[in-house]
């Protein structure tokens, strides 16, 4: 990995984790609302996963701020959907949950558990199709692996040898319940061995997500079908903002941020690339600037006009003219 | 030409020309549909275009809308309505919400079909309805095929719509014969005027629509009076303005639906009338609808559940008396 | 006592008796509940009893059916409404009809409760009602619960009973503080008369009851009129009785609910009292509902895509003045 | 297998398919109506396991009435649910796609693909949960394999350890359809790999399926969790009577019918259990006649009284009182 894309890795990280804190302390203000998941412990998934499928399209959760933001999403654009307003990526009408921009191949966002898989192989038919190469990624958590749609899409997907890289961040916990109460074993990648072939990395470590997502993705290109990416992760906050967080002990606390996916590429940048504190920093601070301008840029932009509760529902003369 | 062919003319019709447009569900490649409504396009298009998927109704619909999503136009069949409850949260959750949620910038140019309702003794799992249920959804537009002509433009205009459909159809209706009108243009919004008549305006749709016709000579005799019978077509948006115009003309509703009655779509119509045209009607509306039991497989209970061209005739002569029209 | 906690105490008591009742649903166990409605229970009933179950709601609904038929009596928890919609073939399809196919011989004595409704930003996936679809089912008995004592009596009468309930709680209403009365026994499929009056008769449910509530002074200011609060408590079946009285009394007719007005369960209301109260009603009846939109993140369009205390004394006052109330 | 039962699976097979042709007959005359699925082809898979699993629960499909049979429900009761009559098992209320008779611990009859499958994980919790240790029979066939209630079905049961054998009538087809055009692979035990053991049979052997199944029920009683079983079989006519069966050709059809499932096992009872022709033909004749007469019941037999449509909505009265 060149120098130039570790400092990115590390940037797009520390840049998604001061953009959840800076989420949570306006929800907490009261200027965010609803359910608002933080992605806080994972940047090194979501941070790696984006970077390493740049090309091809991405369907994920109601946990995605970071994601979109790996994107390319503006943070500007994001934040303003969180607080609601008009020139939020979804202009105010999804929210937290529902970020969508198909100009920079991501579409959502999506709140319901799993509800957005079958749409991933559905794009995957369409690339395919298309004799697009990219491919498509479905992400989702542990708890997702459960249900009907996740079975529905892996099968799918293989039958059809559709482009769709499967990858599941296993935080170990859906809301309350630990995976391992719910499934009857630990990886879920498990449950994708009838039909592709699976890749386990370790969630915390961003260059090795980035790496198994590469590969991933050349899997995808080679045109053999489906394939499943299993990271092992862990969220520092709860489920939501309203979620407590109190089935989870200290230690079990202490022994998932000592895993800290920041401080371990700090390290690495340090250690293999040899850059030294004040570049850090400075990586730091342009971050941070760049989050407080996107705070900025929320506080202050417009409310959607009244009128904008009808528009939408359709589109506007909603017939496509044959050629 | 059968409606189950004006369907398929609509399908062909336009895949020829645009081939973004797939069509994709249980048995409608190779095998031409359960009702025949694809035979035929899989030699024509193949298994590219012509998707036999599993069975799968969640996926079928989810697929659709991530088709939908990737840039093609896709066409999903529901082999019959009660199995679309599997699809629910995709034609709800995501297929009805994309396009809002997010400001516009998704857009999903897809449609559902699926027939539905009391065919002959196919019992409680696969005779229901459920346009209360879709018409209900806002982001959905739902429309409900009653005659060959229209099943054929609603179809096509459904296809080339930029927007999400339901398009409903009726087991009983396949078989049904009429000609289809390739010159004039119909707009599949506006309902239809299927009979004028100056006093007692009779709105159905679907199937019921015929059933009502038959009737209608018997009403008409017996209460000495004229029906006009009016076929929504689309069942959401409804075409308030004919409906208006013709209570106008009447001071008279009543609404004929083979759904249960309690909960039904004709529900939306009388309440509207009820709101909008209190003033206007002259006697108390009438709702005709099924039974709240779930369908049984006895033939004479399946159709005391539902209304027939006789319990309509008895049931509108009744209430014409009591009402003096 | 909290509303939640009303229903915590149901739960309780009828689990404490009767051994072969189970809760089931995502998080209901260790955690409590997601509203913490089984807070406690877990502690108390141990993990065979309370049921914490994978994000997997067409199984939730499925494995309460085939636990019934087992001989258990199930309570199944759904996060939220727009969950539901995953296992709506489980409720639809088996819950409600094997009771009647098996002419009997399956009973299932079960209860599916969730929360529905807008709270606060919780966007189109996670605001929706959907007791109008549900109420639309034979088979199933649909109850809403407005307010706290009602909460606890009609959950006890929905467990101990033999049939299938649909039990439906409104996000906003669990921490509403409110008395639970243990001596006056209470019939679940009774409406309930919130304020007498003698002018207006206005319908509603679940949550909507408190938001009329507020409304009423100033309708009553504003049009020096006297309005009766009817809350319906059982959407199916449906205490008619209460209504023609009411209605009886003041001629008058309005209908508020929470639901996209498009086929919301008000239609049902309002098109009754047009088909039997029509020689009653002195006015055109007035339906007051949601917008025809999924429901927006941002609040303020959230607000106005729903009724509220304002929007429902101007909607009445207007009315009022239209139509000499 | 002692003599008796060899001669009852026989039995059992013979009567079912008589039972079967006489429905067709009826079908075609219009004493019969609405989708009739008709088990022939199928019957050693039917009759085998009922026998084998006959303590325990058993949930199945529309194509039953075999299964209903050979469970002990008269052919009288069957075939008069079939002519709509009120002395069906159903009192002429669900036909043939929905036999249903708690007394027999049979309940259906279910015509949703893979609806019933949830049903006999919960059923299977109730057994476990009341220490009854025979356990719950899920028969599906391989269509719906495909659909989320069935994947649901495997992680659930194999979560919480529960009392239930999948048993998979793989025919190859759903409707028209050939599993292998859906699915990734042809035998579908595959997709339970992760989360139980399979025991692989041939559905035209009647004795092998008994056997089989007998296995998987003991199974079940250690406690272990679910089991499931794959039979690969064949049905002989269209998917149901109105499926012209256009879609497999002769050759397909005669190697199929070489397997045989009555021929096979009266060469069994001739060969193993030195059964002479007359001894076999006075079970054939004996299975007719039983047949026969229900016919002729069913025919007779009453139409329910139209108050009949309103009845079982609901339970009378609906309360049951606490203890
Ligand atoms: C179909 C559905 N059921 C339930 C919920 C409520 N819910 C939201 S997130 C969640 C937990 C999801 O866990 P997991 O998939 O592991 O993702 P994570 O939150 O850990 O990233 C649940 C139960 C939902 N949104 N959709
Ligand atoms: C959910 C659902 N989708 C579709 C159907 C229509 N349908 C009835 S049977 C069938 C094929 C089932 O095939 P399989 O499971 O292999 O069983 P087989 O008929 O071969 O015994 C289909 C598609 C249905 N009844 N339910
Ligand atoms: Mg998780
Ligand atoms: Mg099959």
């Amino acid at each position: 990995m060149d120098k130039l894309l570790a400092e990115t890795l590390y940037y797009e990280m520390v840049r998604g984790r001061a953009f959840e804190y800076a989420a949570k302390e306006h929800y907490m203000q009261g200027d965010i609302s609803g359910f608002l998941h933080l992605d806080i412990g994972q940047e090194a998934l979501s941070v790696g996963a984006m970077k390493a499928f740049a090309k091809g399209d991405v369907f994920s959760t109601y946990r995605e701020h970071i994601m979109a933001l790996a994107r390319g999403i503006t943070p500007k654009a994001v934040m303003a959907e969180l607080f609601g307003k008009e020139a939020g990526v979804s202009e105010g009408k999804g929210g937290s949950m529902h970020l969508f921009d198909p100009s920079h191949f991501f579409y959502g966002g999506d709140a319901i558990v799993g509800g957005h898989l079958p749409n991933a192989v559905g794009c995957a038919y369409a690339r395919k199709f298309q004799g697009e190469e990219h491919g498509v990624m479905a992400v989702f958590g542990d708890g997702a692996t459960n249900g009907g749609a996740f079975f529905e899409s892996l099968n799918i997907a293989a039958a059809q040898k559709l482009p769709l890289l499967f990858l599941c961040e296993n935080n170990e916990y859906a809301i309350g319940t630990k995976i391992t109460r719910v499934a009857p074993f630990e990886k879920q990648a498990k449950k994708a061995e009838p039909y592709m072939p699976a890749i386990e990395v370790d969630g915390m470590d961003v260059v090795a997500v980035y790496e198994a997502v590469s590969e991933a993705q050349h899997y995808l290109e080679k045109g053999h079908g489906p394939i499943f990416v299993e990271a092992m992760t862990c969220r520092y906050e709860g489920h939501s903002m309203s979620d407590p967080n109190s089935y989870r002990s200290t230690q079990e606390m202490a022994l998932c941020k000592a895993r800290d996916p920041i401080e371990r590429m700090k390290k690495v940048l340090q250690e293999q690339y040899g850059m030294d504190a004040g570049a850090i920093e400075l990586l730091e601070t342009k971050a941070q600037n760049e989050i407080d301008e996107a705070v900025s840029f929320a506080a202050e932009a417009e409310e959607p006009a009244p009128e904008a509760l009808m528009a939408h529902v359709f589109t506007e003369g909603g017939t496509h003219a044959l050629s | 030409m059968l409606y189950r062919e004006a369907l398929n003319k609509a399908l062909d019709e336009t895949m020829a020309v645009d081939d973004t447009i797939v069509v994709l569900g249980e048995d409608v490649g190779r095998y031409g549909g359960s009702y025949r409504v694809t035979e035929g396009l899989y030699a024509k298009y193949g298994e590219k275009r012509l998707i036999d998927t599993p069975i799968a109704e969640l996926s079928i619909v989810g697929n659709a809308v991530g088709m939908a999503i990737g840039g093609l136009r896709p066409v999903a069949e529901i082999m019959t309505a009660n199995f679309a409850l599997l699809a629910f949260d995709q034609i709800i959750n995501h297929m009805s919400k994309y396009h809002y949620m997010s400001a516009g910038k998704i857009t999903l140019p897809m449609v559902v079909r699926f027939p539905q309702g009391v065919s002959k003794q196919l019992a409680a799992q696969h005779s229901e309805s459920y346009e209360q249920m879709l018409s209900a959804v806002p982001g959905l537009k739902v429309l409900a095929a009653s005659d060959v002509n229209y099943a054929y433009h609603a179809l096509k205009h459904a296809v080339m719509s930029d927007d999400p459909f339901v398009f409903i159809e009726h087991e009983l209706l396949y078989n049904k014969k009429g000609e289809v009108d390739l010159k004039t243009p119909l707009d599949p919004f506006k309902a239809r005027i299927v009979k004028e008549g100056s006093d007692v305006t009779i709105v159905s749709y679907l199937k019921m629509v015929d059933d009502v016709m038959a009737a209608v000579p018997k009403i008409e005799e017996a209460l000495g009076c004229s029906c006009e019978v009016v076929d929504l077509c689309s069942l959401n948006p409804v075409d308030y303005d004919t409906l208006k115009a013709s209570i106008e003309k009447t001071s008279r509703l009543v609404m004929v639906e083979e759904e249960h009655k309690t909960g039904g779509y004709g529900a939306q119509i009388v309440s509207w009338a009820a709101e909008k045209m209190f003033y206007t009607l002259d006697a108390a509306p009438l709702r005709i609808a099924g039974a709240d039991v779930p369908i049984p497989y006895n033939r004479t209970l399946e159709l005391l559940s539902i209304p027939t061209p006789d319990s309509i005739a008895e049931q509108i002569i009744d209430w014409g008396r009591r009402n003096d029209v």
